[in-house]
Formats: structure tokens, C-alpha cells, sequence
């Protein structure tokens, strides 16, 4: 087992590997800004935060934060040259145009239809929608950034989700710390697992059917 | 043309129990001072559309600790734990809405549109009971426009005429909530002469624009 | 009979009397652009054109024309200070959200239920639409400014219209070279003759029934 | 990001047949440049979406005058006598869409929405056959979206990614047609580095953008 920080690491690594020169890119709080650290080099890629900038840089140095420029939880970030800042209308007609690659996010669950859950635990834990909704119905590609199971164990890759869900049929790539999974028309596919781990450990630990229609490589 | 008034006679133009759209994310770009009048002037029962209810003590957040909220039209809560806690004890009625179909829907009103078919949320709880449009096998549903009976936003600079500049991404949802309501109160941090902004660089044309307050004022 | 040019003049100078202080007003190409010469002393009036400028000003002088700077008839204008430039996009939805306290236009024929037709006469003449269609059920007060008769005499001002309209029931005044007229839930209301012509040819020169609920006044 | 190309190489990505997005309005903010390489190349049987036709001799009216058009949709064609002499002789279709719902429509389909509920042309025959929803009394008609295969647009100044800046009124049209197609064709004045334009002065993003011709070029 991996500790939670390599873990991140390991997620966030191995999205980054999905990125093309030019792309723009919306990642998600929490687990998802990992990827940031690991662009491949010899490609430049354009963050976007929904709340109005395309080309969000790193955060500032300590002291140098702007309260005017802040991504979408609430952090400190600078912007590089040739960054451009709009309304929150105009960020999502962005989003929701198809003008954006790729958006990661993470979930609470997602299922083989490609469906996502990550906004709201009836009875429990409602944070809301905030613009995860607009970003997985827009985005080109929606990839799905998580831990493979809950910290009890139980999978959070499912047949079917449970939860209210952010959207329906929109994941088009899961990547967690076990495995890299694509949503196709037929269902969920294995196609890399972690080096740490191994393909029965991944079904064991997925509530969902993978189809394995090729050799399955690994990711570390 | 805006007419230059205090913070306090902005509080006065919120009537209790009246609809209002309150600018920002996060508190970025929220108008923190006529919030803070608004609190002192303790008005309650507000509906409040919003982005989200920003933190406990900052922005937006003020007006939910206040008690001043008993209803609203936001798309996130998930920075506050008072919103959560009064949600949760039913004092406070929430419709989370998609937050890019928010400024949608408000800008649709300003617009003077009737509706419009979005892709957000089919198949989610946000499409429950809403008409839908199928077109090149693709869902839509439709949203309805989202008004106000004031909107407060915030600017860095305004002319006398209304025209509105912002700083950076605190721009945010303020050149939309300036259509949101028939009476615009913007809080800004200078007010110059007409003439003095570039008219390339307005963001605001001053049409939108009613009342204009300096922070601290 | 006036000639072209004095009624050009009488009609401008009517309808400016009808403006307010701080008053944002579109006038459409033609007739229409005679009410910015006659602005009351002692108020501000902020003129839109819908290709995008808030605060157009007068021609330039001769050799100072900005390409970039035109009115939607194409004419060479000037930018007040103060005023702002924006897309077509925004500029519509000032229009169309009630944001546009007024709007002059010209007019083939207009209604006793505020119809108005100005962009079409079937086999013959169609300019098109531009934005006319946007700015009638947009802008607060919809003014119809047009000679009271064609060039052969005929009434342009119907029981109903016969040309295909521009927008159904918007016109909240019509001003023309003989006379002003409200228009009303109960029809149309005589409120003013020109002082060159007299009721009773008003009366004769107009299509449609002239309600006269009130002492009718004169203007010159 | 985009890409810096020549007019010939620009002409060369609209093909025969195709729909076609030009910005302008009575030829101010145009792309002339575009529009004479277009011309040279003589590519035939468009249809095209664009405000007016402009002039016979100047702007989109050039497109007209070499019968490179067999439809479109435009709002006004009062200014270009071919077209109205082409649109009598039914040598071209023309659909009239209002001005400012031409931009809602176009802007629909880059906001990626499936359509809007307007109130312009209602009774009008811009009504004709559209579905209609009533709301306080009000009536509304469907508008659906409008794109293009290509969108050819003008600025005044654009950096190595895209971000574009434009002239006073010469903006116009062209942020919305810079939604309208998966490929559009800036001619510009001016291409400069990244960071040489102000963030908060950029009015297009690069996002929207795939290729930079300068004029002339």
C-alpha cells in the first residue's frame, strides 16, 4: 500500500501523461492539482480556473499573493504571459463550447455508463455543484482522479452509482491509484495497472465488470 | 447614469424579504463593505443569488451568520459550515444551481430572454420537472431566467457615468449580476470623470449601472 | 405643406422634447438621427448604436472620420467622454433587457395596436431586418417618427397593418409631420397638431380611428 | 494556441460548399484581407453567416459581387445592391435572422447550449413555424443555434496564443463569430509575444482561436 501523498503523486503522474501540446486544461480541487507538477516536458499546456482566468500559473511566492487572482478552492495562483481574464459567463461558454481539452475531477463514484457522483452524500455531506456540472457535460475529455476504494475498502468504481450524480455518461478516463481504466461504449476497460499492485488486486477491488481487450500495461 | 450614495442609503434600498444577487467568489470580488452594511442594518428574510456563500466571516458569508438569509440560489456551500449547519436544520432553503447555468440564467434575464436550453445536469437532480429539448441526440433542458430586485457587486473603478472596470478575477460574476436587477449598487474602490477610463477598457457600460458607493462610504 | 427638410426638423425637435435627463437613446438610420440636433437644454442624453458604442457623439469634422468609428448607417461618428464600446452580443442584450429607455424609428406603416412594419414591402423593397426587429420589444418606449402620408398622400397610419410587421403591438408613440399620437390600450390618442395643419385634416390624412380624450395641443 | 499562416493558406481551409462565418458590420471590423484571398481563390457555392453584405465593393459585399455565396443568413442586405439584385433574381437564398438574435444564435451554439427562448419577431414572420412558450403573459419563439465550418474574424492585435484585442466599434461581431466555427481565421494588424497584452485588456481569448493571418500577409 502507497501512503496518501504517493498516492497523488502516483494519480497525478500519470494524468499528466494524457496531455498534448496546447491543450487547456481545468483541474478540479484537491487530488486533481497534482497534475499541475507533472506536465511532461516539451509541451506547454493552459490551465484554466472557472472563475476567470485562462493561464493560471503556480501559486505565488509566500507574501505575494493577490487577492484578485485565486483559483477555483480559494488558493493563491499567479498568472503567466499571455494570460487572459474574462467574467464567469464567459469561462463557461468556454467550458460548456468544447473549448476545453481535458478536465479532471475527482469523485466519489463513478460506474461503467460513464456516469460520475461527486457533489453530494444525502443525509451526509452536501458541498454542492459549483461548476463541476457545466465542466464533465463541456470538457473534451472528462478523466475521473481518485482513490481506487473508500478508506474502508469498498470500491468506488461501480456498476451503477449510488449517489446523486454530476453527470451522466461523461467520464471518459479513470485513473487511480491502481489502475487506468477508459469508459468505451462497451463498457469499463483495464488498461494499465500500478506498479505496486496487480490485475486481480484492481478487480478485486472494483465494483464494476473490467473488460481486458488487450495487454494491460503498467503505470508507476 | 449612477447616482453616488452612501453605504447606509444603499442598505436602505433592500427591502426585508426581497430578492437579492450578491456578487463574488469566494469573497473575490464580492462588495465586502455593502455587505457590511447591510448586516449592520440588520435586514432579514432575504432570498440571495450567489455564486456560493463564501466563509463564515468574509463576503457573502456575513449575510448567512447574520441570519439574514432565509432562502437562496447558489451553486456551492462547501467553504461555509454555517450555510451547511442552517441548511441542515432547514432554516435555510437552498436550489444548488450548476454554477456556469447560474450566470445563464441571470444573464438571460438581463437580456431579456425567456429561456434557454442547456446541456448541464441531464440526468442529475438539477433536471427534475424541467421541459426538455432533444436535438442530434443530444438532451436539453430548460432553464429559466433568474432576477432580483437588487444586485450589489463590486468594481475597482467606476466614471461618474456608471462605467465599471475590475481588477483581475474579480471580475467574476459582477459584469453579469449588473443585469440581474433593475437596481445595480456597486461597490468600487474609486470613482473617476467621465472620460478618465478608456471606453475600450470598459467592462460595464453605465446603462446597467444605478447607484455607485466608494468602499467605506 | 412643409418640404422634406422642415419636416424633417418638426418631427426631430417633437420627439426630443420627449427625452429625460440621463435618457439612453437608440435612433435608427434615416429620419430618426434629426432628434440628437433639438436635445432640450439642460439634459444629458447618452446615444446608442447597436454596432456598439454606449455615448456616440456628432460627426467628426471633415478629414478627422475614424473608420472605426461608424454609426448603423454606415456614417462617420465621434465617441462622447464617457462613453464605452462593446460586442454586437452585448450591445443586443442592453437593448433587448429594457436597459434602452428609447428607441426612434422609421416606419412604412404602423397600427392602431402598435404594430409597426419598416423592413419589407413584399416584391419590391427588402432591406432587411438589422437590428430593428431587437430594438422593438426591447427598448422602454418604441417612437414611430415618419411623414404622416406616402409621397401620394395615403395613410401610413392603419387600422392594421397590411405590410409584414417588424414587431406586434410595440409602438408606445407615433410623431409625424401633422401630428402626435399615443398609443393606447383603447387605440390611438390625438394628443398634438402641427400648427401648419388642423384636426380635421389630421383626422382625413390618418387610416386608422383618432381617439380625442382630452384638450389636443399644438406643436411647431 | 495558435498557429500564424498566410491568406492563401487561409483561403485554402474553406472548401467549396462549406459554411462560412465572416465578421463585420458594414465592412468596419472585416476581414478584407481574408475576404480578398478568398475571392482570388475562387471558391464557390458558400453559405454564409454574417451580419449584412456590407458593400458591392468593400467587404463581404466582395464575396457577393463573385458570386462565391448561393445562401445565407443575415440581417440586413439595405446597403448591397447585388445582393438584393442576386436575392430578386433567385440566384441567392437569404434567410433573415434579426441582428441581435443572429449573435444569440451563433453565441448558442459556442456556449455549447441547444437553443434560446427570444421575444424578437414575435408576430413577425421570424416567427413562422417556430415553437413558442408563454410566460407572465409573454411570448417567446425557439431560436436554435447557428455554426459554421469556418469563421474568418478581425483584431487589431493578437499574441502567439490567440488572445486578441480589437479597435473601438471594429469589435462588433467578432468575439461571438470567434465561437461560431471549430476553425477560426483571425487577420490581424499586430502579432505580438505572449504578455504583451494586459490579461485584463485581452477580449478573446486564445482558446478560441486556431489561426493568425496578418494583413497583407
Amino acid at each position: 500500500m502507497l501512503d496518501r501523498d504517493a498516492k497523488r503523486v502516483l494519480i497525478g503522474k500519470r494524468i499528466a501523461q494524457e496531455l498534448k501540446d496546447g491543450d487547456y486544461v481545468n483541474l478540479g480541487i484537491g487530488l486533481p492539482v497534482e497534475v499541475a507538477n507533472h506536465i511532461p516536458e516539451g509541451i506547454r499546456v493552459f490551465f484554466q480556473s472557472e472563475n476567470g482566468i485562462l493561464g493560471a500559473g503556480p501559486a505565488p511566492l509566500p507574501g505575494q499573493e493577490d487577492p484578485d487572482l485565486i483559483n477555483a478552492g480559494g488558493g493563491a495562483i499567479t498568472a503567466i504571459p499571455g494570460a487572459s481574464y474574462f467574467d464567469s459567463f464567459i469561462s463557461f461558454s468556454l467550458i460548456r463550447g468544447g473549448h476545453i481539452n481535458m478536465t479532471v475531477l475527482g469523485a466519489l463514484q463513478v460506474d461503467a455508463q460513464g456516469n460520475i457522483a461527486n457533489w453530494s452524500i444525502p443525509g451526509k455531506l452536501v458541498p454542492g455543484i459549483g461548476g463541476a456540472m457545466d465542466l464533465v457535460v463541456g470538457a473534451r475529455q472528462v478523466v475521473a482522479a481518485m482513490e481506487h476504494t473508500d478508506k474502508d475498502g469498498n470500491p468506488k468504481i461501480l456498476e451503477a452509482c449510488t449517489l446523486p450524480l454530476t453527470g451522466a455518461g461523461v467520464v471518459t478516463l479513470i485513473v487511480t491509484d491502481m489502475a487506468v481504466i477508459r469508459v468505451t461504449p462497451a463498457g469499463l476497460s483495464l488498461c494499465e495497472v500500478a506498479s505496486w499492485t496487480n490485475v486481480d488486486d484492481v478487480v478485486a477491488s472494483t465494483g464494476a465488470r473490467l473488460l481486458i481487450d488487450g495487454p494491460v500495461g503498467t503505470f508507476s | 447614469m449612477a447616482k453616488i450614495i452612501s453605504g447606509r442609503e444603499a442598505a436602505a434600498l433592500v427591502a426585508p424579504g426581497s430578492r437579492l444577487m450578491v456578487s463574488g467568489f469566494l469573497a473575490c470580488g464580492a462588495p465586502s463593505w455593502l455587505i457590511d452594511c447591510l448586516v449592520e442594518a440588520g435586514i432579514k428574510d432575504l432570498h440571495l443569488i450567489a455564486i456560493s456563500t463564501d466563509y463564515d466571516d468574509r463576503g457573502i458569508g456575513r449575510l448567512i451568520t447574520a441570519r439574514a438569509v432565509k432562502s437562496c440560489q447558489v451553486s456551492h456551500i462547501g467553504t461555509n459550515k454555517t450555510t451547511q449547519a442552517q441548511y441542515k436544520n432547514q432554516e435555510l432553503e437552498i436550489e444548488f444551481v450548476p454554477q456556469g447555468i447560474l450566470m445563464e440564467r441571470i444573464r438571460c434575464h438581463g437580456a431579456g430572454l425567456g429561456g434557454l436550453f442547456s446541456p448541464v445536469g441531464v440526468g442529475t437532480p438539477v433536471a427534475e420537472g424541467k421541459e426538455t429539448l432533444t436535438e442530434n441526440g443530444r438532451t436539453y433542458i430548460l432553464e429559466r431566467p433568474i432576477s432580483a430586485d437588487v444586485a450589489l457587486i463590486k468594481a475597482r473603478k467606476a466614471d461618474t457615468l456608471g462605467n465599471l472596470v475590475y481588477s483581475k478575477m474579480a471580475r467574476n460574476s459582477n459584469p453579469i449580476m449588473a443585469m440581474g436587477a433593475p437596481i445595480t449598487i456597486v461597490e468600487v474602490d474609486e470613482i473617476v470623470e467621465p472620460g478618465q477610463i478608456d471606453p475600450e477598457e470598459v467592462v460595464t457600460p453605465g446603462a446597467l449601472v444605478q447607484y455607485l458607493v466608494r468602499k467605506g462610504a
